[in-house]
């Protein structure tokens, strides 16, 4: 068969003004935020970051790989970023659902990884090119145990772009999986993507311990302040184990208290830098009624805010950019201004129990979903619901 | 100034690739906003290719089309599913090759033998949606020629840009001015 | 002449138009393979469950075949069947999907099946591609050959997906090309009647995302390129290896006798009835 | 004589397929320049004596578009 | 190879009274429950469920079918369910993780089919022997998609054998996914089980289409009041996907309001009938405090709190038995009659805000996680919370 | 007389006081084999990656190989070996873990490493059965030998492991039992040598759940055993499938060269850079 | 009343096999309440085997042992462990073959040979949890001698209850009275 | 003569292994009775001079329990 080469652009940023496509920006933002190797499986409407990176990536010395399966795909980017590259695994629901038991593996031996959630409407196979906000606490509690992550929740394809950068950035200096819960509608949008130049994107690399390091005098794992990380082929001979461990990696099964240990040290690492990590974009003051939302729906409540007040009332706006951790301290706070919350989600109500339970007693707070599931709320629908909530 | 088009026609046609060319001459060489979404999904093959594109001058915030200004509908079924959504007086672009005797109130109705422009004229009928695209241009001005002139260089390959560009003037010179 | 049907549209759904298949797709060729055996077997299609994947080779079934049909997850068809065919061993068990569907995700639960020894017949539709997701590299894809995530050429090794099926310890195991339906035809047949596991391996041409990928060209140019390519188990025997690389060996490469598994739970269930 | 039916709706074009074309020994089949309702243009018998009822055609079409009668079915439609 | 056949008991019910593992009491109400097919791969601590049913099934006529893997079980089991019969898949949180796109699968397709979870130590590999309740929201949130699931928590060996005959009843009336939360501690607990008399054991079986019915004419899918099962084998002519379908099966993967259609009927299917699926286990008045806990934490709940009434605290105890579906309607009956709410989980507080999101603001709700995660609280601890919340 | 120390005693993490496995557990045959081999190539423990998945053989590097050592999921070693490799080619990285890791729930990672052919060394400890999780039938179980699993007698036909491996397009395959360690020793050294995917499936005995719960017996009547139905490959070829059915076939199955994936990924980078 | 125990040894010491007849006996024939647990995995070998019993005339409702009541201790790794959860004024019965010097205050401490008495006596170490056993119940009467030899019936393999009821009896005997 | 070290806490007992007393061609190794501290008995070398130092014990034992000072070995410990 003939091979054409075709020339090289070489470019690790794709730097300028571009129309560009959801999955296309996100594929550009993970190549910008230093991904050096990117394993996929082709699937609706994940599929075009695979293309773009499949091409882009060897461009710039990096290889995607193709793997045989889902479960294939997370192990070798776990793999490889234990060789201290970082590493990008962009999928849809079907392919988190397979990848879950080694997403919990990831956080377990604290692998800095990014995954891609391009959601699509189920459960199940159901409809893959329609956009559902479907998988929203899968990333927290899809996996077996009781563990923390970090998921952010981009709106457009320039978000598609700065929050891959910013997933990596939060993989590496949390040593721990990050996930980008995209759609179907916004992987799928085409908007105007700005991509600065290499020098204006920051980027975070990981710990690494010092050369020669004795890793059976320092820790390794289990640090709340993030360890660092003994990568392989530099001679740490590191014993890596998702089995309960101590802070050197030593495997323990049998006392309770290393699982407590295990478990709770992994969280901490999460929960206590949660001010580092969570986002959220909020324009509310001490008003009636404030609209949450996230993702593509979050564009909506923004417009309806707008509509709302410019005819006069009293309505706010809580945008969360960061649904993993939990911003509870954020609603806290919405909750002692406002009166009343309405959450917007692009599903039957999956992250509104967490808002609900968290403004308790002091908000009262109800939730709406699209007329159409899989359809971002009209602004006529939004428009409606407010006035009624502000009867 | 927000514009919401659809663009509506069957697998094949071009129907997004008029929409990503609208995008592009708007953002990278009006200046201008746009936002383009569509139904669309390689599990699907043949049946209804939807695109759905907003331009405007200010930042989109709001990114569905829900009641469109602009219909273009490129084969009967886009007429069935979606001139119910039209606005009040928007503008209907029918590709008259393909449309027979659209429904003719409450909006404007401009037809354009677009299919036939495309084989007959131009010679290929692979730019009909370069036609139809010259036709929205000319009737609308939701962006310049110039840009989507532009646009056409750097998104079409090399061997296809003057059949391109040669379609979308032909198209837009077809607008009612 | 519109009266006129086409002989096997008694065995489609009547609310079947047409398949969704692209124009030259290889897959309506092996989908009309099937229905032939059977009607040749004299069987109906309720003596079959059908069970597929996620692909166009799953849709060669799903909605198309007037039978019981299951249509599953990416991969997993040959482990549903698994259990069918556990529970109903007196129906025939048939599972049709594609390559990447079968061999890729799907690989493990092929080579036990095949292990297992389970009667059921499953044809693999092998494009050389994922064709539904957009002409993507798969574990059947030729080297060097340019596909939408090969834009350099693909680096990988290619299956011989038949001889695995059978180092796994499959009863009976043939390769037809699409260019080939009369002896896929007979292959099924044999397939149907087989008591233990049963591969057949379709190659089928997808002019649309193969083809266009890999320029290997259209329904036809593919075609011709199958009649030129192909040669007999046979003949292979005797060819050197570097000789037979760019051909596509066709033909039956074992049908043999072995203990199936449905089979050996029966009679172990008769035994400990006997005993209790 | 055979009798080759053409079932045109069921076609999806001798451009993009033609399959029925390329197996036929005897060069039977042209081109039909009426499009179908799908709009694909589908095969049509221009010798039909020269046919062989080889049944190459109905074998491997892929999209049951084909019917030949042979000769000793009984079963072929009228 | 010498084979020794043993003598058959062929009782499908071991009626009795037993000092039994609540492992092998899981397997029993498995078999006295109907189930005619099981499937499963080896995982601690859930192994002597298959030991144990590998041995009796084929005694009682089934077959347990030791898959290559977990997705093989889970598949093989819905394709037997498929076929009629009453399928099994017992398993521990790594095997479900494993699982979740098709129990999803499941979900979408409508199959009755019972799943047991005995939970372990985790994330990941995490420790396999130690229990811990930390995949209480991987049922119904684990899986891609929008969909609801209904879950059992057992807190004895005796309701494991109890709660899976009606897991099997639950999934054949609904036609869907049952689970059976267990853990390590009460899988591998021993303690009396008494078995009924077969006769005295209520056993529900799906509904079938009549014989010869015209699928094209009946609803088999997506009726909210579960509609008849076209299984394979007697002639229906089953088109059976998860892809985005009618109620007759037929696929529709592009009209936007078939996702709706199908995603809202297979959530109302359960949801309209919660009445006769929720159950909990209460005994409050309106009293200050309640203790909230399901599985083996409930023992140490209502021991907890009736050490507390000893000393004239004005404490209540409310069980969930049914964590899935959310016992809403009881949890604010709850919360309209105490002042607080303490939920006591052997986790980080999985199910806490849940709790919390329907009490809010009526009750004050709070969490307490034991000393150690992965050991049942000790009583003084709960005792001391107790007093602390009630000074 | 205690400061003598085993000579391959300096390859061990030096916090590990002994291997957990069962008095007898030809896994520690196999361990003493691997690190003999590495011993005598010269080589150090920093040239390697070990990784392995879970079960008893996959203790055999975990904890005590004083290296980078992954111990990970359950079935998934070679995919994660294949991001390691990938990722840092210059390093040999080598996979042991079990016969139920690697052929049941791992089944498919084995294929697809083989057909990629990616340089990669697998040894698969087969004791022919689920050793950790208390004797459960796996693929590589007897037919017919009681296990927990199969009380009344396994019914599923056996993997031949090393000839699927083959079939799938491995480079370089051998099988020795554990009362061959010499051989096996000088087999891994080629298979560390080698530029590919080299596999070996060291059949290592399992007195405490294999032998106690199928007959087998203790320790050295499974060596016993070993010894007396182990075949040469060569030998093999001359006998009739019925004769070889009780053996076990040991030796070199295969040993080529072929594309390597690791190399062909450099290759295009480097073509790619030149044509920049 | 509720007992509370712990018995503690190493893999193969029978300790768990010894806690299961306890309950069996309890349960089965006492008509007592009873649970069982267990650190207990077959992903583990040798080490620490341990079981926890509880034993009740009426229902148990809070299900883990946290101040045992009587520890067994088969092994001194037991001591370590688990001494210091014991009850002031509890039971401490320890195989004096295995644990030597077991320290002496604030429990009652009964020491048995058991290991030799099984081995010696009764001519197989295995029995040596049946002999601890019969100590425990010479004690306690936490449940009936005969319960006990009823549950031996059921529970062990027919060609081995002469010799586990022996050992029962042996260790039964050896008790303070 | 060669020398032949036990490494007595390392072995888990030849009651239950013995594989290097099955593997040794010479009979040299015997049983212990002294357990070691896991209460395992270990092999004792019975009759040294009868070792032909094959290596067998060495190469075979699972848990590097034992080893066989070759002669021609520089290396052998004292
Ligand atoms: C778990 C999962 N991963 C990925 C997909 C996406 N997907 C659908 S079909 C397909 C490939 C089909 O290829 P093949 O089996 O060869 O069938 P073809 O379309 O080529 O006939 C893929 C990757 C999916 N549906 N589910
Ligand atoms: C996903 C998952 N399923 C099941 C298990 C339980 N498990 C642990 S080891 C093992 C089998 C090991 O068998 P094998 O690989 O042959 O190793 P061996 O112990 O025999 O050496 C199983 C099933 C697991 N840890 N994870
Ligand atoms: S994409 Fe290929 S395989 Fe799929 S229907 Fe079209 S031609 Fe056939
Ligand atoms: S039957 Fe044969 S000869 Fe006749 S038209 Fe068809 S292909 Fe041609
Ligand atoms: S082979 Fe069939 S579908 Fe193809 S062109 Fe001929 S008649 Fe039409
Ligand atoms: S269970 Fe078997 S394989 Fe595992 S350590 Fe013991 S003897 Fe070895
Ligand atoms: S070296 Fe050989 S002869 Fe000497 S003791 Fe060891 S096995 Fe026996
Ligand atoms: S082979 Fe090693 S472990 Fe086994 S008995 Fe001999 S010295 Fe001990
Ligand atoms: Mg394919
Ligand atoms: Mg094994």
């Amino acid at each position: 068969m003939k091979q054409v080469y075709q020339p090289m652009e070489n470019k690790r940023v794709r730097t300028g003004k571009y129309f560009m496509m959801g999955n296309v920006a996100c594929a550009e933002g993970a190549i910008a935020g230093g991904c050096e190797f990117a394993a996929g499986y082709p699937i609706t409407p994940a599929s075009e970051i695979a293309h773009t990176l499949a091409k882009r990536m060897l461009e710039v010395g990096g290889y995607f790989f193709q793997a045989e399966d889902e479960i294939s795909a997370i192990c070798a980017a776990i793999g490889a970023s234990w060789t201290g590259k970082k590493v990008f695994i962009p999928t849809s629901g079907p392919g988190i659902s397979l990848m879950l038991e080694n997403i919990g593996f990831a956080v377990g031996i604290e692998t800095p990884c990014v995954l891609v959630n391009v959601q699509r409407g189920g459960p199940t196979t159901g409809a893959p090119s329609m956009g559902l906000q479907g998988d929203m606490i899968q990333p927290r509690r899809g996996s077996h145990g009781d563990y923390e992550i970090i998921a952010l929740c981009p709106s457009s394809p320039q978000e598609m772009f700065d929050y891959t950068v910013r997933a990596f950035n939060l993989a590496e200096r949390y040593r721990t999986p990050v996930f980008v819960m995209a759609d179907a509608f916004i992987g799928h949008m085409r908007e105007e993507v700005a991509i600065p130049e290499a020098d204006e994107i920051e980027t975070t690399y990981r710990r690494i311990p010092k050369k020669g390091a004795d890793l059976s005098t320092i820790k390794v794992f289990l640090d709340e302040e993030v360890a660092p990380m003994p990568i392989f082929g530099r001679g740490f001979k590191s014993h890596v184990t998702s089995s309960c461990h101590d802070e050197y990696g030593n495997r323990n099964l049998i006392d309770p208290t290393a699982l407590d240990n295990f478990i709770q040290r992994l969280r901490n690492k999460v929960l206590k830098h949660r001010d580092e990590i969570v986002q959220v974009e909020s324009d509310y003051d001490s008003c009636e009624l404030a609209l949450v939302a996230y993702g593509a729906v979050s564009r909506c409540a923004k417009e309806a805010v707008r509509v709302a007040r410019s005819k006069g009332l009293d309505v706010g706006y809580f945008r969360v950019i960061t649904p993993w951790p939990f911003p509870d301290r954020e609603v806290q706070d919405l909750s002692h201004k406002v009166k009343k919350i309405l959450v917007l989600e692009n599903n039957s109500g999956q992250y509104y129990p967490y808002v609900r339970a968290e403004a308790a007693g002091r908000a009262e707070v109800e939730f709406l979903a699209p007329e159409i599931l899989g359809q971002v709320h009209s602004l006529d629908y939004v428009a409606q619901k407010i006035e009624e909530m502000l009867r | 100034m927000r514009t919401d088009l659809i663009i509506a026609g069957v697998g094949g046609q071009g129907s997004l690739m008029a929409g990503t060319l609208l995008g592009t001459a708007a953002v990278v060489f009006d200046n201008k906003k746009a936002l383009q979404t569509q139904s669309y999904s390689s599990e699907l093959r043949g049946g209804a290719a939807i695109t759905w594109v907003i331009i405007s001058d200010e930042e989109i915030m709001y990114p569905r089309v829900v009641h469109p200004d602009i219909l273009i509908a490129q084969a009967p079924q886009a007429i069935v599913r979606h001139l119910s959504q039209l606005k009040p007086g928007g503008i209907l672009i029918v590709d008259s090759d393909m449309v027979k005797d659209p429904p003719r109130n409450g909006y404007e109705l401009i037809q354009v033998p677009a299919t036939s422009i495309a084989s007959k004229e131009i010679g290929n009928s692979i730019v009909t949606n370069l036609v139809v695209l010259g036709a929205l241009i000319g009737t609308t001005q939701v962006v310049s020629p110039d840009a989507v002139e532009k646009a056409i260089h750097i998104s079409v390959p090399k061997s296809k840009v003057d059949i391109n560009i040669k379609a979308f003037y032909r198209g837009l010179e077809h607008a009612p001015k | 002449m519109s009266s006129v049907e086409h002989p096997l549209r008694k065995y489609l759904r009547p609310s079947v138009e047409a398949t969704t298949f692209c124009p030259g797709c290889g897959d309506g060729t092996v989908l009309t393979s099937i229905l032939q055996a059977i009607d040749e077997l004299g069987m109906t299609m309720d003596d079959f469950v059908f069970v597929s994947g996620i692909g166009c080779a799953a849709w060669i079934i799903s909605p198309n075949f007037n039978a019981d049909v299951l249509h599953t997850t990416h991969g997993r068809p040959i482990a549903f069947a698994t259990g069918i065919k556990l529970s109903l061993p007196e129906k025939k068990v048939m599972v049709v999907s594609g390559d990447g569907d079968l061999t890729a995700i799907g690989g493990n639960h092929l080579i036990h099946a095949a292990r297992r020894n389970i009667e059921m017949v499953v044809i693999c539709a092998n494009n050389g591609i994922y064709g539904m997701t957009g002409g993507q590299v798969a574990p059947t894809t030729p080297r060097e050959a340019r596909t939408i995530t090969t834009p350099y050429g693909s680096l990988e090794n290619t299956f011989d997906i038949s001889r695995m099926v059978q180092a796994a310890g499959a009863s009976y195991v043939a390769r037809w090309t699409a260019y080939q339906p009369r002896q896929m035809t007979k292959s099924i047949k044999k397939a149907i009647q087989k008591k233990g596991f049963a591969f057949i391996e379709a190659i089928s041409q997808c002019p649309v995302q193969f083809g266009a990928k890999t320029g290997a060209g259209g329904a036809v140019e593919m075609l011709e390129m199958y009649r030129k390519s192909s040669i007999s188990v046979k003949k292979a025997v005797e060819m050197s290896p570097q000789e037979i690389e760019d051909k596509i060996v066709t033909g039956e490469f074992i049908d043999t006798a072995k203990p199936e598994l449905c089979d050996e739970i029966a009679r172990l269930k008769e035994r400990i009835r006997g005993e209790g | 004589m055979p009798k080759i039916y053409i079932l045109r709706e069921a076609c999806k074009g001798v451009n993009d397929c033609g399959i029925c074309r390329f197996v036929c020994p005897k060069d039977v089949l042209g081109i039909s320049d009426v499009l179908n309702r799908k709009g694909f243009s589908p095969p049509e018998v221009v010798d039909e004596a020269a046919c062989t009822q080889c049944g190459n055609c109905m074998v491997y079409c892929p999209d049951m578009a084909i019917v030949v009668e042979m000769r000793k079915s009984k079963k072929a439609a009228q």
